[in-house]
């Protein structure tokens, strides 16, 4: 009949359902774990975050109404009033304070743990000390309100860039009731049936789907969709099932359409497109033990032709970088340009840094992207051209972080996502002391440590603009070139944006035609 | 009498990867109701080739060429395939050398035999099934209802050419071609397949054309005896003028070449040689490479299959020679 | 009956002649014959033969070096660049021409470690029989067992993927279906009397092994290894759709056809998948036609 | 006649058969039990009997292809261990098979087939080699030509005088012959037949000659041996045998062997 | 009959025991631990510990295998995926029956075809039939799967619009035969395409063998019609050997299943055992070796029991018990 043919297109076109294609898999959904990206998202729209950051990168009240801070120390979380629980109940103070203490529990080994190690009483991996129960820094104020003490002056960007975006608050009543060594195998994380969030689970298949219903007790606006559903997909299948309208849009940087489809998927006239932000940044790491000399390692930088690859291989969709910010960054230096392809002068450090040219380096680089492979094999061209040999080798994920922990690498590519907002940890690990490239400034430690404890906006710019100028100079992680994803979105979808950030917080207002 | 077969001048041919190969040539014989006729000689020489012309059953690649096989005055070789399936197992059927592998292995006795009834008989199955049992008693099979259930495997290679005889027999064919039916097996039951197959022959007035290569069957059972070498008749007369009077060299070999029951201790007459590969292409007599009469006249010569008088027919230039040795 | 008798005696026994009149038995050439038969096969023997003086010589063929970037990219064909150029501007025919060399080596380099473990421990599972065979025998269950794919992914990311390495996995994982096969001939070669016969005159087992049964399943050995050669090809062009065939920039037929996963590639730039898809087909068709026609050739049944 | 060249001592052959319940029972297949006969140097001892009684096992359990699961085997008086011993064996005792099809390996040339046995055991100077295959081929009455072909390129027949030459090369003094002439035409067994007869009076050779042809161990023996399910139920002299048949068996076999003469049909006028 | 079932079950034991302890110490080996997926890399060595200990990943490695086995063992149970935090066991079979369903599919349909074909071929040996035949299976086996599929996609899928480019139903909707059916077409062509290719020559050559045997001879000699003669006696001895293809097609559509399930994305085994690689997940790929052994050896051994139906000769030695 019509119902089945409808099915066999595939389509959900004429329903009032929206498709989102994703080429990650949702491996879980739960909150005090998520794994990747679709995780997140998922489990963002069965359990509120306290706050969320938007496309401006700004932050938007979502659990909470406001967080405050006058002390820089002591910020005071004020609840949605509003807001309840799928069954009916209000979500208080006891809820969050709760859900801390879950986070922190070293049985739970929640992923997202360390997030909370600025909270006082909680140790440097956002754990509980041995026998204590409560958390010294977080005091219900009342059932509406929470304050949470730092260790540390911190800013409020920072803490809501931690606590409020990834505390995901829990159903205390629900989750009381289980013994904390199987909270992570319980039904409740597999099948949450009392959430908070626009969206309700209906069906999860971790490698392929999960389809979700709204809640129709949402305290800011039910949905009026039958179903939001997120599909897996290989990228190469993106666009092919954007134009079949098997799905209606996609996650710039979770459903990343690969650039060779980017003119097709542009030239659809049911799509609307538009490009996101300069985000996942593809960084070299240098082990400092096998490259040694500054020189070389300036000659490598010099060496890339990260223009061509923007230009050519990314068409335009990118921008060329060299340090840790890209333009999206509220702290990039854009007085500090990055170094520019300059193939004799990268051929001169290398002869001057009296580089073994009959050395090989291996040239670890992640798998699985096609773009970063041909770049790679630019990358590679180049760097042979200015007389350092390297060998590619594709390497999956697991073992190239592995190679990276145990410094059993060359130079590796991988790419890295930095939070534009609170960039410090990730800089950390990476430049900081026993970082896995073997880079050793003591500058370079002052600053980052004068950076954990600083709150004033202005000094941060300058010290990560200072930050900046080392980088260039010593090249410890190049960065080579950041992509901006292409997100698309099928013209029957109203009030909906394909964006990096903040793409869901509106979501309880979409329609479709 | 009428002859039931005749065989005239047949040419069989196969198409193989070295091009066309004549197998047989100016094959001529008749068989008469009711009578044994035997063929013998030497491996390759054309018996089974003949047997299947006979039956049309040469595979793909063979035809017969040339020449008429007839049976009853109808020729074998120009009925149309839907006729001449009808006539195999009704009026004319075969039995093999190899009981081991003439039976399907994976279909029990009794459907085989029911299917080879049903096909000419038009009986019910349950009568078909009873007159299978009947015929297995009758070629001595023993517990017949137990056997048609079982199959071929379970059977030794006696037992195996007695279900192919009733097979063969149960449509009371006119004739039957026996392609070496004992040949396989061991002395003392190939005496019991020749009792077995001579009174059923018998019995059913079944003319049979037995194709061995051991004398001593043929001497037991045939009344005539077609000798073929190479490709052709040699020799065709009726069986004690064959043993007694040979007039071709290649009988006269043979016979030579058994071991006398007599203990005489005498050194065995081997026919030195054997059959020439390629003996389509030879200009003169096909045995001529092994024959101690063979003349220049034979080399280059090709002898035609003479009559010596009273049906006795011979391929020979010599066969004179023979006579008069056998007569002095 | 005693005259003819003596005609025989008086000739004397002559062995000359015995093998005179066998001498016109066509057996040389045969083998040419039947493998002529199969016109197909012969086509792909010669497809084969000019694919393989591509690979060796693509050195003085390949127009360009296989992965210099040149300024032309994702081009299609032109003078300058017959087959086109591909996304980071390198050329497709001289690619295609280097990566003959590693999509053959890998087809043949692997049947070749495959057929030779296979046929050593078929050999003595074979012959030696009782336990010794069933503990291969176990073994090949054990090899067997494992989803072919997913011991290579394993395998691939320990010793890390790479042309050698690619060679060496698809070898050693390979070998239980010839050892099977070699297994099984044997079983049967062990029961012919010439085998027997060697025994009996007081042949070492090595030499048994060697000399005497092994030749005899060189035409089983050598007719799964022609679609064992082509299987090859093909999983190292599935491996590379899975990311871990040959490493780039180094190109394989698979690596290049894989790299078209795209359906702007398929429909806007068919230069850079028909040209190794095309070189995959035709190979691996041609190795199956002359896989078929060697099976008819050797094929013991024929050669009495 | 002293010593036997042979002597075969309550010898039994069994197959084990895995049966039962898992396989776990085992019963035996008792395809030579306990057969005792001596052969005297010069002498041909013919076996007869019918198909599956036994009569390779035992050729073949002489020769040390089958294990002797119990009984004795004495060559020249001396037990045989053919573990230990077969190579200095091999030199005494040699066999032919009936397929002359399956005994020669395909893939090996005539020349190379004879050349093996005398380089594996040194029997020539390796320089007297051609020489010592030319004059095999000569005595099995083939010529030197032979030695560039393959077995397929033969006649049966031919195959088994080449069969027999093998045998022939490391000048051993018993041959088993496990039914040489039962594959082959009549015209081309009485060949085979008198080139064992010659070569047995040139060379001195002794045969244990298996056949299931009546008329071919009749032939070519001294003394038969009649076999039955694994036993010797008769054993005498060619005449004695024929002419004076003792046993049941005996009787029976003699019985069924076709005359090759039509005035006498005995088969069908027994019944 | 049933004591050699029972027997090769028995001998299966320490081959799928060989299997896991293989598996077990290869993945061990390869680079990489389900740490580094699940946790950042920047994460202090307290929080790596604390997630070691919470995966069992902290005992020394034989205990872990000896675990894993005793719980195997005693309780049936496989344990938590490592990635995911479900139980594996109801990740596999939930997984199973989509495999299955394609490989089944796939397997008849193929089958249906090769047979047919490979008869018609065989019985007209080197006519015209047979060269197009035998080039359109050389053709089945020469196309890449993932390329064939490719190609499918984007003529049905995005050309045309007439299938789903991938899936097992549509998202969001609740299945039904209808469209699972249509969500099969594609994949099922290139896997019966794969399929039915290999097995049109093993059944031609296996039936040219059977049609050279005596017994077909006699069949005709009874006067029966040559088409009675190809499907009543000749088909049933070919089968035979086909019985053993299918006991090796299993694991060959079993090992496919990677390849063909990520193009189609098919919810299915295939895909779980690349994302467990991909993520280390070490409970889940025990499972799964498991699972595909066991799936091996039953190939096998009902192979075994299949063709001892079809062939008596065999059946007899199984019942007799002597093999
Ligand atoms: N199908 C065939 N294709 C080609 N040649 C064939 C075929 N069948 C038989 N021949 C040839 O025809 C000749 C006669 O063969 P045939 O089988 O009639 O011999 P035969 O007298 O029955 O021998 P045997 O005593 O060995 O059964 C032989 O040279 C044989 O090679
Ligand atoms: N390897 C074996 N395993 C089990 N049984 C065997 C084996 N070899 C032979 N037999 C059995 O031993 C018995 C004797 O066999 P053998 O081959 O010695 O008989 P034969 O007298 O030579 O028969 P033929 O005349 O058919 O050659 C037969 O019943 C046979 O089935
Ligand atoms: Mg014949
Ligand atoms: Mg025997």
């Amino acid at each position: 009949g019509g119902k089945d043919e409808e099915q066999q297109q595939g389509k959900s076109s004429d329903k009032n359902v929206i498709n989102i294609g994703v080429t990650y898999a949702p491996s879980n959904i739960n909150p005090l774990q998520p794994v990747g990206l679709v995780s997140t998202y998922v489990s963002n729209l069965l359990f509120l975050p306290l706050v969320d950051l938007d496309s401006e990168l700004t932050y938007q009240p979502m659990l909470a109404d406001s967080i405050e801070t006058k002390d820089n120390k002591t910020f005071t979380i004020n609840l949605n009033k509003e807001a309840k629980w799928t069954n009916g109940k209000d979500i208080t103070a006891d809820d969050v304070v709760f859900t801390m203490e879950l986070m922190a529990n070293p049985t739970v080994a929640s992923n997202y743990a360390y997030m909370f190690a600025i909270v006082d009483g909680l140790d440097d991996a956002g754990f509980l000390p041995k026998g204590k129960e409560s958390i010294k820094g977080v005091k219900k104020v009342d059932d509406k309100t929470v304050e949470v003490t730092t260790k540390n002056p911190t800013t409020l960007t920072i803490f809501e860039d931690t606590v409020g975006r990834y505390l995901l608050t829990l159903p205390k009543s629900e989750l009381e009731k289980i013994d904390v060594a199987e909270i992570n195998k319980s039904d409740f994380m597999k099948n949450p049936t009392v959430t908070s969030g626009p969206f309700k689970l209906s069906k999860i298949d971790t490698d392929h789907y999960v389809e979700m219903v709204p809640n129709k007790e949402y305290f800011k606006g039910a949905s009026k969709l039958e179903q939001l559903n997120f599909k897996v997909l290989q990228g190469n299948q993106i666009a092919a099932q954007l134009k079949s309208g098997e799905i209606d849009m996609n996650i710039p940087s979770a459903g990343m359409i690969p650039v060779s489809d980017f003119d097709t998927v542009k030239g659809l006239d049911t799509l609307t497109t538009n490009y996101g932000q300069p985000l996942a940044t593809q960084f070299m790491y240098i082990n400092e033990e096998v490259v040694s000399d500054v020189k070389t390692r300036q000659a490598i930088s010099y060496a890339m032709n990260r223009q061509q690859i923007v230009d050519n291989l990314l068409k335009g969709a990118g921008e060329v970088t060299d340090g840790f910010f890209t333009s999206m960054s509220p702290y990039l230096d854009k007085t500090i340009k990055p170094v520019a392809y300059d193939a004799a002068k990268a051929q001169a450090l290398v002869d001057d840094s009296k580089w073994d040219k009959s050395k090989k380096l291996k040239l670890a680089v992640l798998s699985g992207d096609a773009t970063l492979e041909k770049a790679a094999n630019i990358i590679a061209e180049n760097l042979r051209a200015a007389g350092i040999e390297t060998q590619i080798q594709m390497t999956d994920l697991s073992t190239l972080l592995d190679d990276i922990v145990k410094k059993d690498y060359d130079l590796a590519v991988l790419t890295v996502s930095i939070t534009p907002v609170n960039p410090l940890p990730d800089i950390a690990y990476f430049i900081g002391e026993g970082n896995p490239n073997g880079y050793n400034n003591k500058r370079v430690n002052e600053i980052l440590a004068a950076l954990s404890t600083e709150v004033d906006e202005a000094k941060i710019e300058k010290l990560y603009s200072e930050l900046q100028q080392i980088t260039q100079q010593e090249v410890p992680m190049p960065s080579i070139y950041a992509t901006k994803a292409l997100g698309a979105v099928n013209k029957r979808v109203q009030r909906a944006t394909p964006s990096d950030f903040g793409m869901f917080i509106n979501v309880n207002e979409w329609t479709v035609k | 009498m009428e002859s039931l077969l005749s065989v005239k001048h047949v040419t069989t041919a196969f198409d193989t990867e070295h091009g066309k190969v004549i197998s047989t040539s100016d094959v001529s014989f008749d068989v008469k109701h009711g009578e044994t006729l035997a063929i013998v000689g030497e491996s390759g020489s054309g018996k089974s080739v003949t047997a299947l012309s006979i039956m049309r059953l040469l595979g793909k690649n063979g035809h017969v060429e040339e020449g008429e096989i007839l049976l009853n005055g109808i020729d074998l070789a120009q009925v149309s395939d839907h006729e001449m399936q009808k006539l195999r197992g009704n009026d004319v059927s075969m039995i093999f050398q190899e009981p081991m592998t003439a039976l399907n292995p994976v279909l029990t006795i009794g459907y085989q035999l029911v299917e080879a009834i049903r096909l000419h008989i038009p009986l019910e199955k349950k009568a078909a099934k009873k007159l299978a049992i009947e015929m297995l008693d009758k070629v001595g099979i023993p517990q017949a209802e137990r056997v048609i259930k079982q199959f071929p495997f379970a059977l030794s290679g006696g037992m195996r050419q007695r279900v192919m005889i009733a097979m063969a027999l149960v449509c009371k064919p006119k004739l039957l071609i026996a392609d070496e039916p004992t040949t396989a097996l061991d002395v003392t039951v190939q005496a019991q397949i020749i009792r077995l197959l001579h009174s059923l022959c018998q019995e059913y007035g079944t003319a049979v054309m037995l194709i061995t290569h051991d004398l001593g069957v043929v001497a037991e059972m045939a009344d005539r005896v077609v000798v073929m070498y190479a490709g052709q008749v040699v020799e065709t007369t009726d069986v004690y003028t064959l043993f007694e009077q040979p007039l071709h060299p290649y009988t006269v070999g043979l016979l030579n070449s058994i071991p006398s029951m007599d203990f005489d201790n005498k050194e065995l007459q081997a026919i030195p040689g054997s059959i020439p590969a390629n003996y389509n292409q030879l200009p003169g007599c096909r045995f001529a490479n092994r024959c101690p009469l063979a003349t220049e006249h034979c080399k280059t010569n090709k002898p035609e299959l003479t009559d010596t008088g009273s049906g006795h027919l011979t391929r020979c230039f010599e066969w004179r020679q023979l006579q008069q040795g056998g007569n002095a | 009956m005693s005259l003819f008798k003596r005609y025989f005696n008086k000739k004397k026994y002559d062995a000359e002649h015995t093998v005179t009149w066998s001498e016109d038995m066509p057996s040389k050439g045969l083998f040419l014959k039947r493998f002529k038969r199969h016109k197909l096969a012969v086509i792909g023997f010669f497809y084969l033969a000019i694919i393989l003086l591509c690979a060796i010589f693509a050195p003085l063929l390949a127009p360009y070096n296989p992965n210099e970037i040149t300024d032309a990219f994702g081009e299609g064909p032109s003078m300058a660049h017959w087959l086109g150029t591909d996304d980071i501007g390198r050329d497709i025919l001289s690619r295609v021409l280097y990566a003959a060399r590693v999509s053959l080596s890998v087809g043949v380099g692997a049947v070749a470690i495959a057929a030779a473990i296979g046929a050593v421990l078929g050999l003595i599972a074979g012959y030696f029989g009782g336990i010794i065979d069933g503990i291969i025998m176990r073994i090949t269950d054990v090899f067997m067992s494992f989803p072919y794919i997913m011991f290579i992914l394993v395998v691939a990311s320990i010793v890390g993927p790479g042309l050698t390495n690619i060679i060496i996995i698809l070898g050693v994982l390979g070998w239980p279906g010839i050892a099977r096969l070699v297994r099984g001939n044997v079983l049967a070669i062990k029961q012919s009397d010439y085998v027997k016969a060697g025994i009996a005159l007081g042949y070492s087992t090595p030499r048994i092994l060697f000399k005497h049964i092994l030749p005899n399943t060189i035409a089983p050995i050598l007719i799964y290894a022609t679609s064992g050669v082509a299987g090859a090809i093909l999983d190292e062009a599935a491996l590379s759709f899975l990311g871990l065939g040959v490493q780039p920039p180094d190109a394989s037929w698979g690596n290049m056809l894989s790299s078209a996963q795209s359906i702007t590639i398929l429909t806007d730039q068919p230069w850079l998948w028909i040209p190794p898809g095309i070189f995959i087909l035709l190979t691996v068709l041609s190795i199956n036609y002359i896989g078929d026609a060697l099976r008819d050739a050797l094929d013991p049944r024929n050669v009495k | 006649m002293d010593t036997p060249l042979l002597t075969v001592k309550n010898v039994k052959t069994y197959y084990p058969v895995k049966t039962g319940f898992m396989n776990l029972q085992t019963s035996y297949v008792r395809a030579v039990d306990d057969v005792s006969f001596e052969i005297y140097e010069g002498e041909t001892l013919g076996l007869v009997g019918e198909s599956g009684c036994g009569k390779s096992t035992l050729g073949r359990t002489i020769i040390g292809l089958e294990p002797l699961t119990d009984g004795e085997i004495l060559f020249d008086g001396k037990p045989m261990n053919f573990r230990t011993d077969r190579v200095s064996l091999s030199k005494q005792i040699q066999i032919v098979f009936q397929d002359p099809y399956s005994s020669l390996n395909p893939r090996l040339t005539i020349g190379d087939l004879l050349a093996e046995p005398l380089t594996v055991h040194n029997i020539v100077p390796r320089n007297e080699i051609q020489q010592e295959v030319t004059r095999l081929l000569q005595l099995v009455g083939l010529s030197e030509t032979a030695k560039a072909r393959y077995p397929h390129e033969f006649s049966g027949g031919q195959r088994q005088r080449i069969g027999i030459a093998r045998a022939l090369a490391l000048r051993p003094r018993l041959i088993i012959c496990d039914e040489p002439v039962s594959a082959l035409d009549v015209s081309i067994q009485a060949q085979i037949m008198n080139l064992f007869k010659q070569l047995q009076r040139e060379l001195g050779l002794t045969y244990l000659f298996i056949a299931h042809g009546l008329g071919a161990v009749k032939y070519i023996s001294d003394r038969i041996a009649v076999m039955y399910a694994g036993k010797i139920v008769e054993m005498g002299t060619a005449e004695q045998i024929f002419k004076n048949p003792q046993h049941e068996y005996t009787k029976k076999l003699l019985g069924a062997y076709p005359i090759p003469d039509p005035t006498k049909r005995s088969i069908l006028t027994q019944q | 009959m049933f004591g050699y079932i029972l027997r090769r079950l028995l001998i299966a034991i320490p081959v799928l025991f060989g299997v896991t302890v293989i598996n077990f110490i290869i993945m061990r080996m390869a680079p990489g631990n389900p740490i580094d997926m699940l946790v950042s890399p920047k994460l202090p060595d307290a929080a790596r510990e604390a997630k070691a200990i919470e995966l069992g990943l902290n005992d020394p490695v034989y205990l872990q295998y000896w675990n894993w086995l005793k719980n195997l063992v005693m309780h049936g149970d496989l344990g938590y995926s490592m990635y995911t935090s479900e139980p594996v066991v109801s990740m596999i079979l939930e997984r199973m029956g989509p495999t299955l369903i394609l490989m089944g599919t796939a397997l008849v349909l193929g089958l249906l075809i090769a047979i047919p074909l490979g008869i018609l071929s065989a019985t007209k040996q080197y006519s015209k039939l047979d060269y197009i035949f035998v080039t359109g299976s050389f053709l089945g086996i020469s196309i890449p799967n993932f390329f064939l599929g490719l190609i499918l996609v984007y003529v049905f899928a995005v050309q045309l619009s007439w299938l789903p480019s991938g899936g097992m139903k549509e998202v969001g909707g609740d299945g039904g035969f209808g469209t699972l059916l249509v969500h099969m077409i594609l994949p099922i062509i290139v896997l019966v395409a794969n399929v039915a290719g290999r097995n049109i020559r093993y059944v031609r050559s296996s039936m040219l063998e059977i049609l050279g045997q005596d017994y077909l001879r006699t069949a005709r000699a009874k006067g029966l019609k040559e088409l009675f003669v190809v499907n009543r006696h000749a088909l049933r001895n070919a089968l035979i050997p086909i019985v053993t293809i299918i006991g090796l097609e299993i694991p060959i559509l079993f090992g496919g299943a990677v390849v063909i399930e990520q193009i189609f994305s098919w919810p299915g085994i295939g895909q779980l055992t690349l994302s467990s690689i991909m993520n280390r997940d070490y409970s889940t790929l025990m499972g799964l070796n498991l699972v595909a052994a066991f799936v091996v050896i039953a190939a096998n051994i009902l192979t075994d029991i299949v063709y001892a139906f079809v062939d008596p000769r065999i059946r007899k030695s199984y019942v007799g018990g002597a093999k």
